[in-house]
């Protein structure tokens, strides 16, 4: 019986590269991986948006409207749905000016319960200590 | 001897990060370590049956071949990566598997070190 | 010459920016490069705005990343996929993409 | 009514560069003017047939149908890039053609304007 | 009849990306693009290296010895065999401290006769505007 | 904690750099990475290289650009393929690909 933690990182824009959105969905795949594991064995995912990464969490993103896409939007909500703990870098927000209403804060339009969280990077860098595994987008 | 788990984004030519990825799991395979690749997004290109071995383009084929023959490798490509992109099963390089995006988790799970290469 | 700018990212593509010269010169912001007209940092706009230029930004790609015309610094103009076709064909005749 | 040449060596899915390619091209065909295509690079995989459409990926194949259709869209992709990337002559999406990269140079001979998209 | 100016301008590093490597390719294609055109027409293309396009410049790539991939050394190499207009920007050079002794000036070993050109980025400048079409990389 | 960054850029990527701290750090220059430690911009080293950590280089990718281990900043290490294997089980617990 073991949990390993993984740390997600997004330090990349979004859309440009799929960095980003490859981070989400390999993070909400940790809901199936038990099937590969051992009874009682799983996978603990965070994700940290920091840098340019930030970028990722602004509301109101069109992609499907205009592109057919999932917006990284969606991909956040989805993961705050399944209780992920997401956290975005308060020292990058201020840098850009973003404000929380500005933010994906939470996913009840979808029945979400969970919140992402506005952190110091001090907190990132706890968690990056704390997990088994990093994982840098 | 570890295990070593390699997760790339990249692309198969153009972008040198999974020459990089192959090369260093052929290193520690030598080395006597067993190493799992995952490709997914532009990666899933590597599993790609068929490349033709061109001076002017990274020919990673072969390497994996030879890789696969020493039972301490292992290589997966994201299977809803690969069919976007058009490559169904039978398109699939000999030796190398395709599951959906946990296979990868479930190899960070058992690695003693995990290499992410997020980038393009 | 009559230069059209594409400029499809953030932070990279200045210093080739900076040095371009052209009679007429537009800049026309597109995929990431709309972040230019939209996000300060420290407080400051992209120093992109700077250079003596007609600025555009595509509504497409700005909406796709959670912003508005409203959120648009004044220099820039906002247009769609068919102006910047106009852009193309009538206003420049060299075109380049950073 | 002018000709537009697009080159470009981008990545299919992940990197909008491509999906801006294809989208101004729709966009000069609608107003009356001529458009070609050119995938090389990464970019060819736009030309490969038989892509899956989900909705965490570009999908540009049915736009490319559509606007071969019109008779004013040629799309053409790199013969050597794609044959590295193990995409051979019967992988190749209805419509479109493929050609050595001479014959991106003489579309932009008779180009009124070129637009060339080298990044990644 | 008429002769149609392509400038490529390559600007992005060696390897990480195609760039570099297609800019050349496409422009050493130019010798056979009359397949496709009217007797007497033709295109004419000039390589111009600028920024962090420089170090694409550089002698002594190894690639094909570790990587089995001809390196651009050799593109250039060619492109100079085919008597093409090659330039390297002073001001990049002398910005990176590299000097001409550790660049490819010349195809001499292959029997090429065209030396590559370090002019000033005014010099650049003026090819930029006296082509036709250009193409960044 | 014991950590391996693998930076594979020249320019990009030092902001992520900057605000890493490990008790144990250890910089491994892969692919344009390697410019970080053969290049001098305006006569000064990259700033990457005045990071508290253990630097080093890949043979492989400094030769395929036209360097050689002598071309190296003196705080820099060659290494090959094997060594860097090495690294990651013997010397680090984490590793970023940046």
């Amino acid at each position: 019986m073991a949990i390993k933690k993984l740390g997600f990182v997004v330090r990349t824009m979004p859309y440009k590269i799929e960095g980003s959105r490859l981070a989400m969905t390999h993070a909400i795949a940790s809901q199936t991986v038990e099937i590969y594991l051992e009874d009682g064995d799983n996978v603990e995912p965070t994700v940290c948006f920091i840098g340019d990464g930030v970028l990722n969490c602004l509301k109101s993103q069109q992609a499907m409207k205009h592109y057919g896409l999932t917006s990284l939007e969606q991909h956040i909500k989805n993961s705050l749905l399944l209780d992920m703990n997401v956290m975005y870098c308060k020292e990058d927000l201020d840098k850009f000016g973003i404000t929380e209403n500005q933010l994906i804060m939470d996913a009840e339009d979808i029945g979400g319960e969970t919140n992402a969280k506005i952190v110091p990077y001090s907190e990132i860098q706890k968690v990056m200590e704390s997990v088994d595994h990093l994982l840098f987008c | 001897m570890g295990k070593l788990t390699i997760g790339s984004f990249s692309s198969l030519v153009g972008s040198v990060s999974l020459d990089f990825a192959v090369k260093l799991a052929q290193a520690a395979v030598q080395k006597g370590h067993s190493v799992d690749l995952w490709v997914s997004g532009n990666g899933t290109m590597l599993s790609k049956k068929g490349q033709r071995a061109f001076k002017d383009y990274s020919y990673l084929a072969k390497t994996c071949q030879e890789l696969f023959a020493t039972g301490k490798f292992q290589m997966t490509a994201c299977e809803a990566c690969a069919e976007a992109r058009g490559y169904h099963k039978e398109d699939t390089m000999e030796g190398c598997k395709r599951f959906s995006m946990d296979w990868y988790l479930a190899s960070c799970f058992s690695a003693d070190r995990v290499l992410h290469i997020g980038g393009d | 010459m009559k230069l059209g700018v594409f400029l499809s990212d953030f932070k990279s593509g200045n210093d080739t920016l900076d040095r371009l010269t052209a009679e007429k010169l537009g800049i026309i912001l597109v995929g990431n490069g709309i972040y230019n007209a939209t996000v300060k940092e420290n407080g400051k706009a992209s120093p992109v705005l700077d250079k003596k230029a007609t600025f555009y930004a595509l509504t497409e790609d700005l909406e796709s990343r959670g912003f508005t015309a409203a959120n648009l610094d004044s220099r820039v103009k906002a247009v769609t996929y068919g102006d910047v076709v106009d852009l193309i064909f009538n206003e420049y005749e060299k075109l380049i993409w950073l």
